[in-house]
């Protein structure tokens, strides 16, 4: 099995590993680079489906792009479009390739399902701190375990 | 999850490939929320007909049937769609024919919608298109379980009302429908739905308007999150319209579904009710300068103050609303580059038209508009730059969808606008 | 009665002739009432549209300032009436122009009640034109003070929203619009609202539908008379549809204005709660045999089978409602011989129009109508002797109103009825 | 002032008076016949304004008329058209010369008021069991009595 997380991360030096444990929303596997919110995502009029970017204008993200990444959040707010418009995003192409959702509701746990990709939620640290935008990370949603390579 | 024998017939099949599907979305839903199980409800607010790309390109592909089976049980299956097995409504979709020409809005979408209201209708769906579907009839009773998806009527319904929805979304409310049931997580169990927030208001905050109520909602919001603020303190008592206005607003700038104001909302008789028990100690004052702060970032896309747009009805407006813009704009006409809307449900400008007041707004030059809204449609009028808004929802909402800035104030001060073509709309004390 | 200055100034006329005069009704009133102070009110639903004999004649004296001074204020003064002080509807009132040629009732009524629209409107009034205000947006909060009239949306009002009302009148509620304020006794004092009878429902009676509903509030209006029915045992969760009818008929077999379901109505969480501690230890039971009782009772005044007419919507119907006797009809027509008309709030045709349902009834032969309903404007087809319906109330007042014979049973045999001509209803058990 | 009253008087003999005390509804003092209901009377749909008459067919009344009459009755039952259709009455001169209500509610005190004849309510005994259809009746409601002569 893997060590467990470390209580104190986001200054680990760079190639340094990291492993959290999670609850499985959408079962399976995904690879790929983090995109981590420090605050919670809309999607009906927080996001663009088509070009799979954020767009609402106060959000620390404005206009960053979270297609193919893995999309580290907080946990989603605003209107209940949320789970259509991540949907969108899975028929339209440009869906992150897996969420990390620090804590779930039923909004965000819809979303994660019709977006259909690899989701873990309820992390024993928080991974809104211990991940960075540009870190590794790997989503084990059969077992699930989050893996964490420090850029 | 445990399942009852009725819900294994429905995943297995018996009652056709449509039925499974749904039970299949519930099932994966359930799992993703941590459910233990389901329960039943017969009350489902959810949205089929609002146009969008994705959804034209599926109904050429397969029609309605394989539109619903994409996005409303989020099923890769070819099936026809059964008749809705439970009480079901469509929410505020796109603007309808009655906004042709008036609306900058596609001809093919207003078509579009046309025929999936004339499919979903006879598979009974009520096609209520309002985002207040309890403004014209759709009442659940205290302590009902329900599907409802649209974040503003999500909190009316389970604060004011005393009803029972988690803020769902547009897959499990059409799996809801086929089966009559959702998962049982959330809002839906008694242990989640105390109080977590305790806000209390300042006596000096003057707290007792449509304007004060939407910001203070806007305020609870961003202070719980998806959490549960207890509103206390000293305020005047919030009619429909407020309560409409608050919870919109704090499921905006926040995600919340469930507050509880202590005789006000039927859950919370007293401050300790709310809670479920011991009150915390130390809540979040909303005072003055709070309040100040709210305004001031409701305000703060707005630069110009030549406004060539005003934007009333959000949440959609009840009939009292709308007499108060036609008090307002009795005698007046808008200035030759301004628009006024208001959004009603189209039921209630039947009740506007009879008892006179469309036909004052109309001859202002203001426009009384059904169905939608600027930010459902993402439509506005022509050369929009500057709008304003008497709601905390809209004012978050239309500069991110539309680019345009944004005012918001008074219900007045909105009119004034419309009738000046320039904002002088400020905060009182 | 204590007065306070705002209320002093009125009733000397400082507002001008027509709110003194209301004020002056107001303290007869309260003083009849045995009441100590007025409260405040700012959602009153009153009656000032409904055609009469004698209001055409006053028009025709002095206009509506007249015919509102006579019949709305009590009064015997000239004045011209001012806008409504705050917000005030219509209830129902007669058939308007949609049901000419469709409806034998008076072209002149129509007329009269058009005219009247007009004023009524321009002076503010929203003319919402329904027995059932709160299906179209007119939703008092939990513990708001209002003045309404009509007794089934004041039995709706006060147990399943928890505001509070009296059971108001024409002059009453006429005098609150243009004061805000009605003697503050009755329903608007905690101490008066607590259960008075305890109801326990046998669990072989299977009260779990709209039909069952109905009967079980005829029954408990019945032993409760003009006191606070609560009602416990065994029976299926009601929805909107059951609970007005239950109202309605607790409101016409006695005269219930308030009553509570421990778990479903907001004031009571539990039977303790109900009946503000002691819960009596003996309670009437509701069972096969008293169900059998009310059922004959309802029927008694039936005696052909023979079926002229069939009324569905009493209270007004549910878009829901609608669209269940749309499904009950789609494909079939009704006997040469019978009429069917289901009465809504005209809003909400709008909904039954475009979501397909109105267009089945109508392919069947069926009617949708407005604003009105038998009773209230003491009319229904030419030559009808026999009429069947699913509203307790309607079976109990039509009889006595046009002379004629009741059925009452289920929605479908009222649909069967119609299409067959003859009454095959029998209670199931 | 007046002998108090008789806690048990249906069958006292002809000619006998008796004198109860009660709460004042409509000031104003009233002289007439009474017709004693045994039951509660509905306004709308329970009487017809132009003749004066109950028309709820399971009634015990049904077809009489209170023209001119002290109208005894329990307490008011139905629809909230109560004050108005006896408002009627008085507009259409078919109204009852007073008002006996054993028990009150805002209903039937409203008819009252606008019916504007002497009225009483809450009277030191039940007006229905004392009072008999035919019994001379004086209200007082100036003072707050009401003195009852058999027939």
């Amino acid at each position: 099995m893997s060590t467990p997380s470390s209580p104190s991360s986001p200054s680990l030096a760079a190639g340094a590993k990291l492993t959290l444990r999670g609850r499985i929303v959408v079962p399976g596997i995904a690879v790929g680079e983090a995109m981590v919110s420090p605050e919670p995502i809309s999607g009906w009029g927080g996001i663009d489906p088509a070009k799979g970017t954020i767009i609402e204008r106060r959000h620390a993200l404005f206009s960053a792009c979270f297609t193919g990444k893995i999309l580290v959040f907080p946990s989603a707010k605003g209107s209940s479009g949320w789970a259509g418009f991540f949907q969108a995003t899975r028929l339209q192409g440009t869906a992150p390739l897996g969420m990390v959702i620090a804590r779930i509701s039923a909004k965000s746990a819809l979303g994660a399902v019709v977006t259909r990709v690899p989701t873990l939620t309820d992390l024993d640290d928080d991974p809104c701190r211990v991940i960075a935008t540009g870190d590794y990370v790997r989503i084990d949603a059969d077992s699930g375990y989050l893996e964490v390579y420090k850029a | 999850m445990l399942l009852t024998d009725d819900e294994k017939r429905m995943r297995d099949g018996a009652e056709g490939p449509a039925v499974a599907a749904a039970m299949d979305l519930l099932l994966r839903y359930g799992r993703a929320v941590g459910a233990e199980r389901l329960c039943e409800v017969r009350n489902v607010a959810g949205t089929m007909t609002q146009p969008s790309p994705v959804k034209a390109a599926l109904v050429k592909e397969g029609g309605w049937d394989k539109a619903f089976a994409v996005i409303n049980l989020d099923s890769d299956g070819d099936f026809a769609i059964p008749d809705m097995r439970v009480p079901t409504c469509q929410l505020q979709h796109g603007f309808g024919a009655d906004a042709l020409g008036i609306v900058p809005y596609p001809k093919q979408s207003i078509e579009l919608q046309a025929d999936a209201e004339a499919f979903y209708g006879r598979h009974g769906v009520n096609i209520l298109a309002t985002c207040t579907p309890y403004q014209v009839g759709n009442l659940p009773t205290f302590g009902e379980h329900c599907a409802w998806m649209e974040s503003s009527a999500v909190i009316y319904a389970n604060s004011v009302l005393g009803a029972r929805t988690n803020c769902e979304g547009i897959a499990s409310t059409g799996a809801a429908s086929l089966t009559g049931k959702v998962p049982c997580a959330g809002n839906h169990r008694d242990e989640n739905r105390h109080g977590t927030h305790l806000i209390e208001v300042d006596p000096r905050t003057g707290v007792d308007n449509f304007l004060d109520w939407g910001m203070l909602g806007y305020f609870a919001g961003g202070i719980a999150g998806e959490d549960h603020p207890v509103i206390t303190g000293d305020f005047g008592r919030p009619d429909i319209n407020d309560l409409k206005h608050f919870g919109a607003a704090a499921a905006t700038s926040g995600g919340v579904e469930l507050y509880h104001i202590p005789g006000i909302t039927p859950e919370a008789l007293t401050t300790e009710a709310a809670f479920g028990g011991a009150v915390p100690a130390d809540g979040y004052g909303y005072g003055p300068a709070q309040r100040r702060h709210v305004y001031e970032t409701l305000n703060e896309i707005g630069g110009s103050p030549d406004v060539d747009f005003v934007l009333l009805g959000c949440p959609h407006a009840s009939v009292d609303q709308v007499r108060q813009a036609a008090a307002a704009l009795e005698g007046r006409s808008l200035s030759a580059g301004t628009e006024l809307w208001i959004m009603v449900p189209r039921a209630l400008r039947e009740i506007a038209d009879r008892s006179g007041y469309t036909a004052v707004i109309t001859r202002a030059g203001g426009r009384v508009l059904t169905d939608s809204c600027p930010a459902m449609s993402r439509t506005a009028p022509a050369g929009t730059r500057v709008f304003a808004t008497d709601s905390a929802k809209q004012a978050h909402y239309l500069p991110a969808i539309l680019g345009i800035e944004a005012w918001f104030g008074t219900t007045e001060e909105c009119v004034d606008a419309a009738v000046t073509g320039r904002w002088r709309g400020e905060l009182r004390p």
